[in-house]
């Protein structure tokens, strides 16, 4: 025994104050957390916020994200039945032309939605539904007497939505709104149509081998004009914008970099003994990093207009404030001996600066710099969103509107892969220019 | 008690431990030696189950030990201790709760991770700790104590765990002659007064002559001689060690008298070697 | 003085890409007529191409009426009115209507006291200016949160706020419509008619519960600025696009227009006033 | 030193090669130099081209609209004040959301990162399924998460929250496993072999190593996302942000408000700017900074 | 040729230079002595003028070097290398572009800083280090190399410098024995062949006794020994440090041959002292 019993006891009561102690941080983190959180819940009323989820738009929203519909409409004034996907002029059949599940008639038109599912069209604006085990729903929409909707015998089942004017039929097959005006059945179909060629393409609905054999036998830069020009899904107009996303990143983040680098020396301690230069530089710098790139964006707005370029500089602008901050850090922390070993050479100050300086912090400014570059990717989606270019836009204004998710998709799809594209390649510029640099000039 | 059946350890084409044999039959301090990667670490490393066999058995007191796994597997890791050559304590925490760490498994997962600790346990670590000889430390982070103080934490936390077995890796390969010693001792000790097993890997051979009772050497993974200290001859150490008549014993000594060797003082020679 | 490029700025409504679409043919009439290159240019909000105005970085846009008097007040020297879309029924004027879901039991705004109430874009005046103007007549209380109003909130835009009434967000608010044709259409245009037009919502789960007195169409905007001969060559090309055009014309005018008229800034002298009263 | 006295046989050789190679590293630094150079210039042309107002013409109006706003403020700076009053449970909305988010994230980014550092994962099988994970929630920018659970749930700070907790998760996810990679095993092999279970070895054994860096990275966050949910607010997830573009569209008459609004986003930013820094300086005693450049070097 | 005269340094109100006084007719090897904080490395620091005098004077062939600014002063530390303990290269920048790092005085600012030097130069690099024994390095990066081998670039990038005079602070101070004795012999040749002045700082008395001159003594701040090494006995040394009689030469030496020493074995002693 090293030391007597008395001794150990003594040591025993003061473990068992440090663990009592060591209890109470252990639990009193754990219970802030949860105190604070609970708090959380009900300032942000997530209870009710679970009432209020709409279960039915995310289920439209994942529905419509991977499927398409066709609008097959009756104009009840004109009697003019029209055939378009998603509903919309750029994908509407050519007139007198339909998919083969319409069949349009001289007076009839059968629309067969599957599954044993189908809507005619009679005449004097006549309609009938036939739903399997069900029955047959018929409707004659007038301007006088509303939609006059006859429905089997029984209950109304929640599936039809009926009033004077207006009667909507959701099935499993498809949709079908009759009002006074306007008739319309809506058939879902699953991938994303003309994603490749419009309806007016002649390359539309044929198969792959089909349009390669073609491109082989030089139609493929009208193949590839189609597609570009798609209207429906605007490739062309796409890939600009994720372009002008990258410029605006690009741009914003190597055009702060050379501005920061030499404002970073008025703010290191051991390159600018005078405190207030140094201040006034820093408080610069948290000035511009404090204001974020958004409002920089609105500020810039008035001068440039929106655009690309005016979201480039706004990520300059902030990213000065971010890249003065640490490129000033990172001179704090150089090596004074290096600086020393070419002083004593008889260099000059700019010559010390180059080559005791700047190799040193070379490896840290650049990884950096590529940190960013990724970063402001994702940064210049969101400005893009606000000054009007680039992929950001297009996405909110898409969202915002709230139809096409299939688009949406496209987008969110698009924006990831090219943050990951980007993460990618700035790792790879990093390990190229940082760690493969044998000579180091 | 133990029973070691041609236990086998692949890693790829290399066959670290190779059909192995062991019998123990009641407590006893085995030392096990060889030369670098001869695979004494695997052996022990797939006795504590840190590792799993490629084949053969290890059986103790009748049960399968190989074949455990999950809540058994971590029953049987408690009951044989292991210590490492680097101590692997946890060494931002402070000396009592690295010894606390070897009651984990018998304690409630959620209750150990708010540091919720019998008061017994502790009193307890602070014993085990005042016979080891380092209670005073108790309260300080273990990256604060010296290599020898922090073997016997190490230590600590393996009794802490009450176990049958004690493994020790190479346990003052790390450590100075002083503090070499003071562990050893102390692993004699616990072997002696607990009457616990306790095998441990060294790679000295007075180390293992002076304090164990029964020696396994170990040479490209096969256990190339196992006897008692008495029968490891010089020979069969250069056997053991694939040591040609060179070897000479104390370049691989710890002892600290070994170490206060008288020193010739030379003047500084005036003649200055060719360079290059 | 000449210039080098014409720059079109395109008021939110639509998707950012299917408003440069229909507006493509104006974009090419426009290059051909003045001989400079001509870009359009949408960004996300109103204040988006205000800003553009008055910073001379757009040289015409199609305004709403709010968002001239906001033009007008920050620099009565940036643009002036040209002309106004006229409806088929040959009035140049539209409502803000006031709305809710019916399964509500809300139908009047007496029924929405102490209830959630959505605005649109403040730029907007049929989603803002008109209504917090003219309800508070009706209520006679202010569109202050807590007044009348349990909350008032901004959505952001028009569908914004066909949506959040849809989906609960809001208990009602106010969007655009024409006040012609049938409620369950989603009337003959605006706001209501796209939505519904796009399968967002259901004219038979929702209520009229206020409509406003006509709002004077927005006019179409040329930066003062810009040289006489262009802004005359703009405005002859603009005045006769829907007869030369009509398809055109129904795209850059969003639906079934009668035609366009001269306009001047008188026609807005109201809305100005009506603008500053809500300026503190 | 027999080298000493002439030129040895092969210092010619040396000498031939180390210009090959001088000339070879001339060569790519001036392509390296052209194509950034080409880049930046064409780069900057055509955003010129594409934005509505040029560069150069733009620039002297750079201050019209800041004018504008101070002058307003000024005009009326009486009743800031009372803005600042008014806006602040905007604020502290805006700040919740930032430290909810964080919190989350940050608790989420701990597990997964645990689950694919190598030596330490639970299912080391699984370890690129995780870094994927990561991956894929670290490139999805909150805007897009934002605006896509404002359609299924509503307005409010809850979409925003969740957003920024996900995008906080997988970016203090990759953060955290660098650490994590830095850490010590033999701890984690020390408490193997008292049979601890993968919890306890994680809770004992590597949090304590990493926590420090962990804290310190989570500060950094917390301080990126207060601006991120003013960001969100802007597009409707409420907060100061909401407020901010309310004021900021309805322009003249309201910019007083907005430039109040804009003090207290500010003046946040910069307070929880210099707290975090000062709570890093004592907790890592400068250590993590410099981890911080090996981690991204 | 060198005089330096009542030469002083103060930093605050400690006198790290008290009024030193020296004379230097001819280019010779000077060794400075004395135990750390003595002052020798501000002396130094000051003759390279990477520090200012607080007062005194140092004149080089008539002129005033310590009057010097801007170009003068950088034209003069081009003429005065220095040599420094931690080598000071740019460990990221090859062998060569540190060596060229002696010509950055000479060439025009501009080209340097696109890393265009004369091709000429570039050569002499590669001959000064082949004479140095390192010419196979010359494309490494500096960091990749042995101490001994960074000390012999620092040398060449002096001599790159074609000085009057080599500064040298604690050259071999962080160098093994091996290391210390090279660079050592490099500099006492570069010495005598190229009768440059050389004047280092060494804190070990053998290798001043062996390779200098004339050793300077320094003892806080003061220059309180100046003469050949045969006048610098024990008694005189024990002064420079301040030491008491149990001095021994041994503890600062870096020669190799005292590393040398013959180790008597002693068998393992079987008696273990007590635990604790
Ligand atoms: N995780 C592993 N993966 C691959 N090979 C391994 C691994 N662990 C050990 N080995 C190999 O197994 C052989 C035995 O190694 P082991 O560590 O058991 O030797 P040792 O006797 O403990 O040696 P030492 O004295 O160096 O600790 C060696 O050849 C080693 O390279
Ligand atoms: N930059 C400085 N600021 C303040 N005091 C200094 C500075 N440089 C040196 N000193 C002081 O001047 C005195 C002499 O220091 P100097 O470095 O010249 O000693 P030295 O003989 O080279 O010692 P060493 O062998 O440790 O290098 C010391 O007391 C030191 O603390
Ligand atoms: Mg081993
Ligand atoms: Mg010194
Ligand atoms: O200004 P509005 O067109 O939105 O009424």
């Amino acid at each position: 025994m090293s030391i007597t019993a008395n001794e150990t006891d003594f040591l025993k009561i003061q473990a068992d104050r440090h663990f009592a102690k060591k209890k109470l941080m252990s639990f009193g983190l754990p219970v802030l957390v949860v105190a604070y959180l609970t708090y959380i819940f009900f300032a942000f009323d997530i209870l009710g916020l679970a009432q209020r989820f709409e279960a039915d738009n995310a289920r439209a929203l994942v529905a419509d994200s991977y499927s398409y519909k066709t609008h097959v409409t009756r104009d009840n004034r004109s009697g003019d039945v029209s055939v378009a996907i998603e509903g919309e002029r750029k994908g509407t059949y050519p007139k007198g032309t339909s998919p083969e599940w319409v069949t349009l008639g001289d007076t009839d038109t059968v629309i067969d939605l599957g599954d044993g599912h189908v809507v005619t069209f009679g005449a004097d604006n006549f309609v009938s539904y036939d739903v399997p085990e069900y029955g047959v729903i018929t409707a004659q929409p007038s301007r006088a007497k509303g939609v006059q909707a006859v429905l089997p015998e029984g209950e109304m089942p929640e599936w039809i939505n009926a009033s004077k004017n207006r009667m909507t039929i959701t099935t499993e097959a498809g949709r079908l709104t009759i009002t006074r005006n306007r008739t319309e059945v809506f058939r879902y179909f699953t991938g994303w149509e003309l994603f490749f060629f419009t309806l007016d393409s002649p390359y539309h609905g044929l198969p792959v081998g089909e349009v390669m054999a073609r491109a082989l036998g030089g139609e493929a830069s009208a193949i590839w004009q189609d597609f570009w020009t798609n209207k429906m899904w605007r490739h062309q107009d796409v890939a600009w914008a994720i372009f002008e996303t990258i410029l605006m990143a690009f741009l914003g983040t190597m055009g702060a970099a050379m501005v920061a680098l030499p404002l970073a020396f008025l703010a290191a301690k051991n390159f600018t003994p005078l405190v207030v230069v140094r201040q006034i530089t820093r408080r610069f710098f948290d000035f511009f990093r404090g204001v974020d790139a958004l409002i920089w964006t609105i500020v810039l707005a008035r001068a440039f207009g929106p655009g690309p370029l005016t979201g480039a500089l706004a990520i300059l602008i902030t990213d000065t404030g971010s890249f003065g901050k640490m490129f000033s850090e990172a001179l704090e922390n150089v090596d004074q001996k290096q600086i020393e070993g070419v002083q004593s050479t008889g260099a000059k100050p700019i010559q010390r600066y180059r080559f005791g300086v700047i190799p040193q912090v070379t490896p840290v400014l650049m990884s950096q710099v590529l940190y960013f570059l990724e970063s402001n990717t994702r940064s210049a989606t969101i400005i893009g969103a606000i000054t009007g270019g680039g992929i950001g836009l297009m996405l909110t204004q898409a969202m915002i509107t709230q139809k096409d998710w299939e688009e949406v998709t496209y987008y969110i799809v698009l924006i990831i892969l090219m943050v990951m594209v980007m993460d990618w390649f700035s790792g790879w510029l990093r390990r190229k220019l940082i760690t493969g640099d044998e000579s180091g000039h | 008690m133990l029973n070691i059946e041609n236990l086998t350890k692949a890693f790829g084409p290399n066959v670290a431990v190779d059909a192995a044999n062991i019998t123990v039959d009641k407590p006893a301090m085995i030392g096990i030696i060889g030369r670098s990667g001869a695979g004494k670490s695997t052996l022990l490393r797939m006795l504590n189950r840190l590792s799993d066999a490629t084949s053969g058995r290890i059986a103790f007191e009748g049960s399968d030990v190989t074949a455990l796994q999950g809540a058994a597997k971590r029953r049987w890791q408690s009951e044989c201790a292991m210590i490492f050559q680097q101590f692997n304590l946890v060494p931002r925490l402070d000396v009592v709760s690295n010894v606390l760490h070897g009651t984990l498994n018998r304690r409630n997962a959620l209750a150990t991770m708010f540091n919720l600790y019998p008061n017994a346990d502790i009193h307890r670590a602070i014993d085990i700790l005042d016979r080891l000889g380092i209670a005073e430390h108790a309260a300080k982070r273990a990256e604060a104590l010296s290599g020898g103080q922090q073997q016997r934490v190490a230590i600590a936390r393996a009794l802490m765990q009450d176990p049958k077995i004690i493994l020790a890796d190479e346990p003052i390969a790390s450590l100075d002659p002083m503090n070499a010693q003071v562990v050893m001792q102390s692993l004699r000790q616990i072997h002696e007064e607990d009457g616990r097993m306790v095998i441990a890997n060294l790679h000295t051979l007075d180390t293992a002559r002076r304090y164990c009772d029964r020696v396994i050497g170990m040479r490209d993974g096969r256990i190339v001689f196992d006897g008692t200290p008495a029968q490891l001859t010089t020979g069969v150490a250069r056997d053991i060690y694939g040591a040609d008549a060179s070897f000479s014993e104390a370049a691989t000594s710890t002892e600290i008298e070994t170490l206060d060797r008288p020193e010739g003082f030379k003047p500084a020679a005036a003649a200055s070697p060719e360079l290059a | 003085e000449e210039i080098s490029e014409f720059r079109i700025g395109l008021l939110g409504g639509e998707n950012a890409q299917d408003r440069l679409n229909n507006n493509e043919c104006l974009r090419a009439k426009t290059e051909e007529v003045l001989g400079v290159p001509t870009k359009l240019f949408a960004p996300a909000d109103y204040n988006g191409v205000i800003q553009g105005l008055l910073g001379g970085t757009i040289d015409m846009a199609w305004l709403g009426a709010s968002g001239y008097a906001k033009t007008y007040l920050s620099d009565p020297e940036a643009v002036e009115p040209i002309l106004v879309k006229v409806n088929v029924d040959g009035g140049y004027g539209y409502y803000s209507i006031g709305f809710a879901r019916k399964d509500s039991g809300i139908t009047s705004l007496e029924d929405m006291k102490g209830k959630t109430f959505g605005f649109g874009d403040p730029n907007s005046t049929s989603g803002f200016l008109i209504p917090s103007i003219e309800i508070p007549e009706v209520t006679g209380s202010t569109m202050t949160s807590g007044d009348y109003f349990g909350e008032v909130k901004f959505s952001g835009g028009h569908e914004q706020t066909i949506v959040g009434v849809n989906n609960g967000d809001f208990d009602g608010g106010v969007t655009w419509a024409d006040g012609l044709g049938e409620w369950e259409d989603g009337y003959n245009s605006g706001a209501l008619r796209r939505a519904v037009d796009a399968g967002l919502v259901d004219m038979n789960e929702l209520v009229k519960i206020w409509q406003s007195k006509p709002i004077p169409e927005g006019p179409i905007v040329l930066r003062k600025a810009l040289p006489e001969d262009v802004k005359v060559k703009f405005t002859a090309l603009m005045a006769s696009l829907p007869s030369i055009d009509p398809d055109c014309a129904y795209g850059v005018l969003s639906g079934e227009a009668k035609g366009v008229q001269p306009i001047g800034h008188d026609a807005y002298e109201v809305i100005i006033e009506a603008r500053k009263l809500k300026s503190n | 030193m027999t080298d000493m006295t002439g030129m040895s046989r092969d210092a010619g050789g040396i000498r031939a090669d180390y210009m090959a190679q001088v000339r070879r590293k001339r060569m790519m630094d001036g392509i390296i130099l052209i194509v950034f150079v080409t880049l930046m210039v064409t780069g900057f042309m055509v955003a010129d081209d594409r934005n509505a107002g040029g560069f150069w013409e733009g620039l002297h109006r750079l201050f019209d609209f800041p004018k504008e706003v101070l002058g307003e403020a000024f005009e009326k700076v009486g009743e800031l004040p009372a803005h600042l009053w008014k806006f602040l449970p905007s604020l502290i909305e805006t700040i919740n959301i930032a430290a909810a988010s964080t919190l989350i994230g940050t608790m989420l980014g701990m597990v997964l990162s645990l689950l694919s550092t190598r030596g330490m994962a639970k299912w080391p099988r699984l370890i690129p399924l995780f870094r994927r994970i990561m991956d894929i929630m670290r490139a999805m920018p909150e805007i897009v998460i934002a605006l896509v659970l404002i359609f299924v749930m509503g307005g409010g700070p809850v979409p925003a929250m969740v957003a920024i907790a996900f995008h906080t998760a997988g970016a203090m996810g990759k953060l955290f496993s660098e650490v994590n990679e830095n850490a010590s095993l033999k701890p984690v092999e020390g408490l193997q072999s008292v049979g601890a279970s993968w919890t306890q070895r994680m809770w004992l054994g590597v949090i304590p190593q990493v926590a420090p860096n962990y804290f310190s990275y989570a500060l950094l966050r917390f301080e990126v996302n207060i601006r991120a949910s003013a960001i969100l607010g802007f597009v409707g997830a409420g907060g100061i942000g909401y407020e901010l573009r309310n004021a900021m569209s309805w322009g003249k008459g309201q910019y007083d408000e907005a430039a109040a609004i804009f003090i207290l986003l500010f003046a946040t930013i910069v307070v929880v700017d210099q707290l975090s820094s000062l709570v890093r300086e004592r907790l890592t005693h400068g250590k993590t900074e410099r981890k911080l450049e090996k981690a991204s070097a």
